[in-house]
């Protein structure tokens, strides 16, 4: 039972630093990639729970999917910072 | 039938197909999106009309499966009503955002088509988890459809709100999955039965999941967001989102209520009432018209959330209630939004513009009385059950807050009205209408009047309200292009045949007061010939006043009484207003009489706890409270009656009113409050407090004001504010004569207040006559126009005689009587105040007579002509009745008498012809008039006949000592006429009341402007009022 | 109670004599003051004389009705006064129309006379007679208020407002005047009576000195004529009316006349004695003094 | 500061009501009645999907789906409508050539995803994944394509037909359930074949595929906007 | 097993909220919103948990006879897979008005959007 546990425990203990990472780091990627990395935790958290479709979702939509639109809406910000 | 599932599939694919031909133009789409949201409506109609008519709930099971295995929606009466309401509101939204929906492409169309599908999944779905889907869908569209007008304020507007429904989405998924936790389903009806909330757990889920739905009602502390997405987006939007979606969740907390132990209804009873009062508190503040409409659309939204609260106190009348305050709230605030796109201008001042289009006027005026409460709409009904049940059940405080809250919405409300009604509107831009914009605004008017008259003839107590004086005001307000001498005769001849049908039933003091309003009404109206042109939009508000009055006579229910005394106080605030500089007062009078109107409701509620019948005559036998009942009632009919601590409305509002009208509202109106004083007392008869008897305050309270008013008609240089003044002065000598409760007391009272009728009417028509002609109201500008208004200084002469009590004119038969009722009623000290105020009586009516008629005459007023003949004709049609009563002073006050005999049997006057003897003293009218008049006659004779050949000297041919005087001016003292006693008695009359209000209102806008401070715009600031309010809700509860 | 035609002879009698009493009592006391001033004074027919002499004159000019109205109102006042009033105790040719109205009515009707002077003098376009009236106004209704209370206390303590009745009530010697019976109501009556007569320390309003241009000023000849008959009756019926409410009426005419003499060598000592007052300084002053004594006096007819 | 520190207590407060419901949860060693009907033997072959949760996400819940795919129509209606760009900076930068690596992995990358993707779409009710993770996949396969070669421009109005055509079939697909089967989006419209064959679970492979196709020109039409810098077409 | 996994659900809820409420930067307060939605996810798939409980799927390992006693509740998972999809959703939309306020003020600090206030 023991091993059975350790894994999930490990995988909230890294999914609360990735939180704190990405709230107080400085530098936006960097923040958008640690809630990229949480959502992939999650993922694999879910697999534990037995839940096979949530993970596939979570991890597609969730990291996948929202890190890219984050980039995407950065790029864009920088642009526009870029050309004025 | 069309199953309801088809609403969604009709929308929905309909979205989907047009967003298919992208290449389509854009008119075919729109047209689609608009058929689509019809057939939705009709549907729903359909099903509503069926289900009134008997027909069974349609019950939809999608995927097949029964319920709690599956999504099913419910098509019941109330989701079919608040459905009809949200297409209606849909199809007329998007009537009228067409253009702009067309500009910004065919995504808007599909988002709004969408928007309006989501709220009906909502309204109709049973399955809690299917709702929290929907409402994301309504609230992306709404995020959506802010941007419609992208400019930046709509953008933060719609960041802002995705903030906030994001974390309140994301309370509401917690409960909704605890809630499956712990019931084991998510259907509401199975949740029900699995009554989870015995533990604490299962309460605390089913807690967030209520708490997330009063947080999309934008309870009053986190509703920053709220008010920002209605300042920020588009009218149109504005409208959809205040009428459609908030009945959507309202109707969605009215389902979900069902799940919530006795305790949460309280906490949401008492959320509903503080988002009431807070936010019409703080509307006081506003100046941007759309952010005055969010505070108040939420008010009204947290006035229902408490009623869904309220719930179990008010039984049967609960659907009438909720529905008829929803349907007004809902026509009405749709269609304040849509003026306020029409208007395109946000500074309130600016909406004067609606003068430049009548109809939009009236438009206007019809859905602020609407919000507030006005006789012929829904929510007059809903608020008048409301506060019985409320009464009823001893919700005392919650009746309480309820009318203060809704006295707040009247101050910003009207003062908004105030403004686009007078304000100058000489550099605002030219208002275009387009077609689609105006037609939803005429439809949600006729909507919101169209039910309020369904409701009226549905309910039982309104049925027996008489609609013909209505009928007559609506023929009045189609023939308003008529020039003024037909439709006045039309009026008169209206007013004289209502007379003549209600005559036989008159009988004691409806008579008497039945007369003085109607005959009086005639008698007034006879002077308005004088005017020409057309007077658009005067007669039916004269009407509507009179309608009020006659409706007050007739009435033998609370409710009809209360009624017709709201018809009143609207007919005469219009009148007012019709005044060149009237709006300030205006907005005081119609304070003072909304105020006036919800002590009267709340009297009415108190008198009806363990009644049956709402006949006015179970005043008589109130059980409980009946001290608190009388000083209501009373309060609420003194406001009328301008008794010493209400009285700053009136001098302003009879000053500045127009010349007939002028003496309408002082000579008549004022009655009203003396007729619903008398009713009063005649049913309650005299109360106590302890030991204290309330009628010898009362006659405080009428010394008083007689006093008050007389000394300050003494010092006025404005001839209307001086007989303003000395109309709380005489009311306050018939408050005085009522509170004796005794034979002589009300004789005394009534015949002082038919004979204040005449010689106020008499006074106001003569001095309007002499401001019609010298056209200022400045008395020290006149001066000496005996000379060329001879007719109107003989009346004026004879009416300040009346008022003085001089012997031989009717006015001291009054002050006799009262002389007699004192000695035998022995109060003596406020008799003493009313005797001082008789006194200063004769000041001002010498103060009126001198500085008008007498001394020199001005250069401008050489060629003054006499007053018009039509103000001339009702004078003296008064001055006979005068010389009437006086010479045969029986024939006024032996009928009065034989009336008051059943009521106060001892101490009657009895009468040897002319002679009236009283337990002390008698006095005989026409004796002494013989006498007076003989000796009159027979020394002016002499003198005459001594003086016959003497030449006539004008005026200005004076020399004194050697030296003549250089300007007529400076030879006419009227300029501070009584400047020796105002130095005596000067400080009896500082602004005292008037300060007092004047800081009562500072006040009021101070803690406005202090709470409206906590929405500092910040969106964080925001979410933290969402999360801090729902962990003080917790902690209350738990 | 019947109106019969005799009533009117008794009536103009009494008003004849009042008449001649009041010129004779006018011509003394002007002859008294003079004494006091260690002057020779007037003969004590004078008045006679100043009637004749202006009723023989006519008036050239004229201001309008309105101007006539004055005069014939102050003089109606009077004599109205006069009329509705029991001269006589107990003598039926004496009581003349008091059948007809009680003791409130003859109160207001010195209103009567009041508002009549205003109107006319007003009419009369000077300037200061308006300013003059406006002082009278303020005046009367100042000492109108503890006239009124003191009144009513009276009333109370007779129970009606009846003048015959209060006089038989006061018969049976001098102790059972209204003097006695109720010493506050008297005392406050007696100064506002002060105010009434418009004797000196309240005369600012017919004061020569004050305004040289006065109303009576602004009346001549024909109209004077009847103000300085007013004067004469006026006056006395006020003299008539006090005694009967304070001082037991009178049931003789020579008692009515040393009744009536002793009131108003009241009014008269107070005059000589002390200055005049100033409008607002004489309104305070009624306000203060007399209407503290006429409350004082009801409280003690109320417990 | 003083600010944070009432933030603190508000989410301290929070905690606790979170604490008081972790604290009566204790987990379920036996599926509630609602699950047991789902999971039941003549259940699953009424509707013999080998998936559950696609046999609850598409008919029994079907109504949700139907409200999820209307979210992301809405969200890619609002994005597609909000940055609708002016013409205001038309003028092509430009744009840093991607490296040669990301080029090469693309080319291999695109097609396999693509693949990978239709295959989650297809087997929606036999293995775990469905319309929407399937169409995720495609999307994201999209991106990668988008990020090898800047220059290409997606052809948004393919992606606008197919996304308006599948929502389209989708409702007609429920309103077939109600006129030939139970209800509204009912699956058995179609043979139910028996659990675990390709062709089986009714009506259920045919909306997945539906959901698929919209979800994924969805997702690639929003990313398709963030991209584009000037006008669309 | 599913305690941990609740736990740390709530506390990524609470974390995220904690972003929400005190980061001043815009895309800050978006991650902080996106964590937040994970942790409701977590938790509400930990509500499914059975202890011992299999994926819901049947294949060769679970028998369509046999799979009640083994198979972990479905509900709550197509209840998540559908809240995964509104939250992705909501968060594309929030970037994007991100980006559009970012136009407006040229700043992302959240105090300079409050044009709307009193």
């Amino acid at each position: 039972m023991i091993i059975n546990n350790t894994i999930p425990v490990l995988l909230g203990l890294m999914m609360i630093m990735a939180a704190f990472v990405a709230i107080y780091h400085k530098k936006l990627p960097v923040a958008i990639i640690a809630a990229g990395t949480i959502s992939l935790l999650a993922s694999i958290l879910y697999l534990f729970l037995a839940a096979p479709d949530v993970a596939m979702t979570e991890a597609s939509i969730g990291s996948g999917l929202s890190t890219i639109i984050f980039f995407y809406v950065l790029n864009k910000i920088r642009k526009e910072n870029g050309t004025q | 039938m069309i199953s309801p599932i088809h609403i969604i599939t009709l929308t929905l694919g309909t979205a989907f197909f047009i967003g298919l031909l992208k290449k389509l133009n854009l008119n075919i789409s729109a047209l689609l999106m608009l058929v689509a949201i019809a057939a939705a409506g009709t549907i729903s109609a359909s099903w509503f009309t069926a289900i009134l008519s008997g027909a069974a709930n349609a019950e939809v099971f999608t995927a097949g499966f029964n319920p709690p295995y599956s999504i099913n929606l419910l098509m019941g009466k109330g989701e079919a009503l608040i459905t009809l309401l949200i297409n209606l509101a849909g199809f007329l939204g998007g009537v009228y955002l067409l253009k702009s929906l067309k500009e910004r492409g065919i995504y808007t169309m599909i988002i709004y088509l969408v928007f309006i599908m989501s709220l009906n999944v909502i309204v109709m779905t049973r399955d809690i988890f299917n709702l929290f889907v929907f409402m994301e869908v309504a609230s992306i569209g709404i995020a959506g459809l802010v941007i419609l007008d992208k400019s930046s304020k709509a953008t933060q507007a719609g960041f802002k709100y995705l903030i906030a429904t994001g974390v309140i989405a994301g309370i509401l998924l917690i409960g909704i999955a605890f809630t499956y936790y712990f019931a084991g389903t998510l259907n509401i009806d199975v949740i029900q039965q699995a009554s989870i909330i015995n533990f604490k757990a299962g309460s605390i889920a089913v807690f967030l999941v209520i708490i997330s739905i009063i947080l999309e009602l934008k309870p009053f502390p986190a509703n920053g967001w709220g008010i920002d997405v209605y300042e920020g987006a588009n009218p149109g939007i504005g409208a959809m989102i205040s009428a459609a979606s908030a009945s959507a969740m309202l109707f969605v907390l009215y389902k979900l209520a069902v799940l919530v132990p006795e305790s949460f209804l309280q906490i949401i009873t008492a959320i509903g009432i503080l988002t009431f009062v807070g936010s019409n508190l703080m509307g006081i503040k506003q100046s941007n018209a759309n952010r005055l409409l969010g505070y108040s659309s939420i008010g009204q939204i947290g006035l229902l959330t408490a009623i869904v609260g309220l719930k179990p106190f008010l039984g049967a009348q609960f659907e009438l209630i909720a529905v008829s305050i929803l349907i007004s709230h809902f026509f009405a605030k749709a269609g304040l939004f849509w003026l306020s796109g029409i208007v395109k201008k946000q500074n309130l001042k600016d909406w004067a513009m609606l003068r430049q289009k009548p109809y939009l006027l009236v438009l206007f005026g019809i859905f602020i009385f609407a919000l507030i409460g006005f006789p012929p709409f829904p929510s007059f009904l809903g608020k008048w059950e409301l506060i019985m049940k409320l009464a009823h059940s001893h919700h005392f405080y919650i009746l309480a807050f309820i009318l203060i809250g809704s006295f707040l919405e009247g101050i910003y409300l009207f003062r908004w009205l105030g403004f686009s009604i007078k304000m100058e509107d000489a550099n605002l831009p030219p208002l275009t209408v387009h077609w689609n914009k105006i037609i939803p605004v005429v439809l949600s008017a006729l909507g919101v009047l169209g039910s309020g008259i369904y409701f009226g003839t549905i309910t039982e107590i309104a049925a027996s309200l008489k609609y013909i004086p209505l009928l007559f005001i609506a023929l009045l307000y189609v023939i308003d292009f008529l020039p003024v001498y037909v439709k006045n005769t039309v009026s008169i001849a209206g007013i004289g045949y209502y007379l003549y049908t209600i005559y036989p039933d008159l009988e004691g003091f409806k008579l008497i007061f039945g007369l003085i309003f109607l005959a009086g009404g005639m008698l007034t109206l006879v002077a308005g010939y004088f005017k020409t042109g057309t007077r658009k939009g005067f007669y039916p508000l004269v009407m509507l006043m009179f309608a009020g009055l006659v409706g007050l006579i007739e009435a033998h229910t609370t409710f009809e009484f209360f009624f017709a005394w709201e018809l009143m106080t609207a007919g005469s605030y219009f009148l007012i207003i019709r005044g060149k500089k009237s709006m300030t007062h205006a907005l005081s009078y119609m304070l003072f009489s909304l105020a006036g109107a919800y002590l009267i409701l709340a009297g009415f509620g108190l008198a009806h706890i363990g009644q049956s019948s709402y006949a006015l005559d179970i005043l008589a036998s109130v059980q409980s409270f009946a001290p608190l009942v009388f000083i209501l009632l009373a309060i609420g009919f003194m406001t009328k009656t301008a008794s010493v601590g209400l009285h700053i409305w009136l001098p302003g509002a009879h000053a500045e009113a127009e010349t007939d009208v002028s003496p309408m509202v002082s000579a008549i109106l004022l009655k009203a409050g003396v007729f619903g004083l008398i009713l009063l007392m005649l049913n309650m008869g005299s109360q106590f407090i302890g030991s204290f008897n309330i009628y010898y305050a009362l006659a405080w309270i009428g010394a008083i004001t007689a006093v008050m008013g007389n000394m300050m008609a003494a010092f006025q240089e404005d001839a209307k504010r001086l007989l303003a003044y000395s109309s709380v002065g005489f009311l306050g000598y018939i408050l005085f004569g009522l509170s004796f409760m005794s034979h002589l007391g009300w004789l005394a009272a009534v015949s002082l207040s038919v004979v204040h009728f005449m010689f106020k009417t008499l006074l106001f028509l003569a001095i309007g006559g002499i401001v019609y002609r010298v056209k200022t109201k400045e008395m020290y500008k006149m001066g000496g126009l005996i000379k060329k208004m001879p007719f109107t200084f003989i009346s004026v002469l004879m009416g300040i005689i009346v008022i003085a009590g001089v012997p031989p004119l009717t006015g001291f038969g009054g002050k006799w009587i009262l002389y007699n009722a004192v000695l035998e009623k022995g109060w003596f000290f406020p008799s003493a105040l009313v005797f001082f105020a008789g006194i200063v009586a004769f000041l001002y009516c010498f103060r009126l007579i001198h500085t008008v008629f007498l001394g020199q005459l001005k250069d401008e007023h050489r060629e003054v002509k006499e007053a018009p003949f039509w103000l001339l004709l009702p004078q003296y049609m008064i001055l006979m009745v005068i010389m009437l009563f006086s010479a045969l002073p029986n024939s006024l006050l032996k009928p009065i008498g034989a009336m008051l005999a059943p009521i106060f049997p001892e101490g009657a006057l009895e009468w040897q012809g002319q002679l009236a003897k009283s337990g002390f003293g008698y006095w005989n009218g026409q004796v002494i008039m013989y006498i007076v008049g003989g000796i009159f006659v027979v020394v002016f004779a002499w003198l005459w006949y001594m003086n016959r050949n003497a030449q006539k000297v004008k005026q200005f041919n004076i020399g004194y000592s050697a030296e003549r005087p250089s300007l007529p001016e400076t030879t006419h003292f009227a300029y501070n006429f009584f400047a020796p006693y105002k130095k005596a008695l000067g400080f009896l009359v500082s602004p005292l009341i008037t300060n007092f209000w004047d800081s009562a209102s500072e006040g009021v806008h101070a803690i406005s402007d202090k709470v409206r401070r906590i929405y500092n715009g910040n969106v964080q600031t925001y979410a933290f009022h969402i999360l801090a309010f729902i962990v003080v809700v917790y902690l209350i509860i738990f | 109670m019947d109106f019969g035609f005799k009533h009117i002879l008794y009536a103009l009698l009494t008003v004849f004599i009042v008449l001649n009493y009041g010129l004779i009592l006018q011509g003394i006391v002007r002859k008294i003051g003079a004494r006091v001033g260690r002057r020779y004074g007037i003969r004590w027919y004078q008045p006679y004389i100043d009637i004749i002499k202006n009723y023989a004159k006519r008036s050239t000019i004229t201001h309008g009705v309105m101007f006539y109205i004055a005069p014939v109102f102050r003089l109606t006042g009077g004599i109205g006064l006069l009329l509705f009033m029991p001269v006589i105790f107990g003598s039926e040719i004496f009581s003349n129309f008091s059948f007809a109205g009680d003791l409130v009515l003859v109160l207001y009707f010195q209103f009567f006379g009041v508002l009549g002077m205003a109107l006319g003098a007003a009419e009369g376009g000077h300037p200061y007679s308006a300013i003059g009236v406006s002082r009278g106004l303020s005046q009367v209704t100042a000492f109108e208020l503890p006239l009124t209370l003191g009144v009513l206390a009276i009333a109370m303590q007779y129970q009606t407002l009846n003048i015959t009745e209060i006089v038989a009530a006061q018969q049976g010697g001098f102790l059972s005047w209204t003097l006695f019976t109720n010493p506050f109501a008297t005392i406050a009556i007696m100064f506002s009576f002060l105010g009434a007569m418009g004797r000196s320390p309240f005369d600012v309003v017919l004061a020569p000195q004050e305004i040289p241009i006065g109303p009576p000023t602004e009346f001549h000849s024909g109209l004077l004529g009847v103000l300085q008959l007013n004067r004469a009756i006026f006056p006395a019926a006020k003299l008539i009316l006090f005694m009967n409410l304070l001082f037991g009426g009178a049931t003789s005419w020579p008692e009515l006349v040393v009744k009536t003499f002793l009131i108003y060598m009241w009014s008269v000592f107070v005059g000589t004695v002390f200055p005049r007052f100033r409008v607002d300084q004489s309104v305070r002053w009624f306000l203060v003094v007399p209407l503290t004594i006429a409350i004082i006096a009801i409280i003690l007819i109320r417990f | 500061m003083v600010r944070n520190s009432f933030r603190l207590i508000i989410l301290v407060g929070l905690l606790v009501i979170f604490s008081t419901l972790v604290w009566s949860f204790n987990g379920n060693n036996e599926l509630n009645s609602l699950a047991q009907f789902y999971t039941q033997q003549e259940n699953i072959e009424a509707v013999n999907a080998a998936n559950l949760v696609s046999a609850v996400v598409v008919t029994y819940r079907g109504f949700d789906t139907l409200g999820e795919v209307t979210i992301l129509f809405l969200t890619a209606s609002i994005i597609g409508f909000f940055l609708k760009k002016k013409l205001s900076d038309t003028q092509r930068k430009e744009v840093r050539e991607s490296s040669d690596i990301l080029v090469t992995a693309s080319k291999i990358l695109v097609p396999v995803m693509i693949l990978f993707g239709v295959y989650v779409i297809i087997n929606g009710h036999l293995t775990p994944g469905g319309g929407f993770q399937g169409g995720a996949i495609i999307a994201s396969a999209m991106v990668l394509a988008l990020l090898a070669n800047p220059h290409m421009k997606f052809n948004h109005q393919l992606f606008n037909v197919l996304e308006s055509i599948s929502g389209v079939s989708f409702v007609l697909m429920g309103i077939a359930g109600i006129v030939y089967a139970g209800g509204f989006l009912d699956n058995r419209i179609l043979p139910g074949g028996e659990v675990g064959t390709l062709i089986s679970a009714g009506a259920i492979p045919l909306i997945y595929i539906f959901i698929g196709l919209k979800v994924g020109s969805e997702l690639s039409n929003i990313v398709g906007n963030l991209q584009v810098t000037q006008n669309e077409q | 097993m599913e305690y941990i996994s609740m736990i740390t659900g709530f506390l990524l809820v609470l974390l995220g909220l904690w972003g929400v409420l005190t980061q001043k930067n815009i895309i800050k307060i978006i991650i902080g919103f996106s964590i937040f939605d994970t942790g409701l996810h977590i938790v509400l798939v930990s509500i499914a948990y059975l202890r011992g409980g299999t994926a819901p799927v049947i294949d060769k390992a679970v028998k369509v006879t046999e799979a009640i006693e083994k198979v972990v509740d479905p509900v709550p998972h197509a209840l998540v897979l559908t809240a995964i999809v509104i939250g992705l959703g909501v968060t594309a939309l929030m970037l994007v008005y991100a980006l559009k306020l970012y136009q407006n003020k040229k700043t992302l600090e959240v105090q300079s959007f409050n044009d709307l206030k009193w």
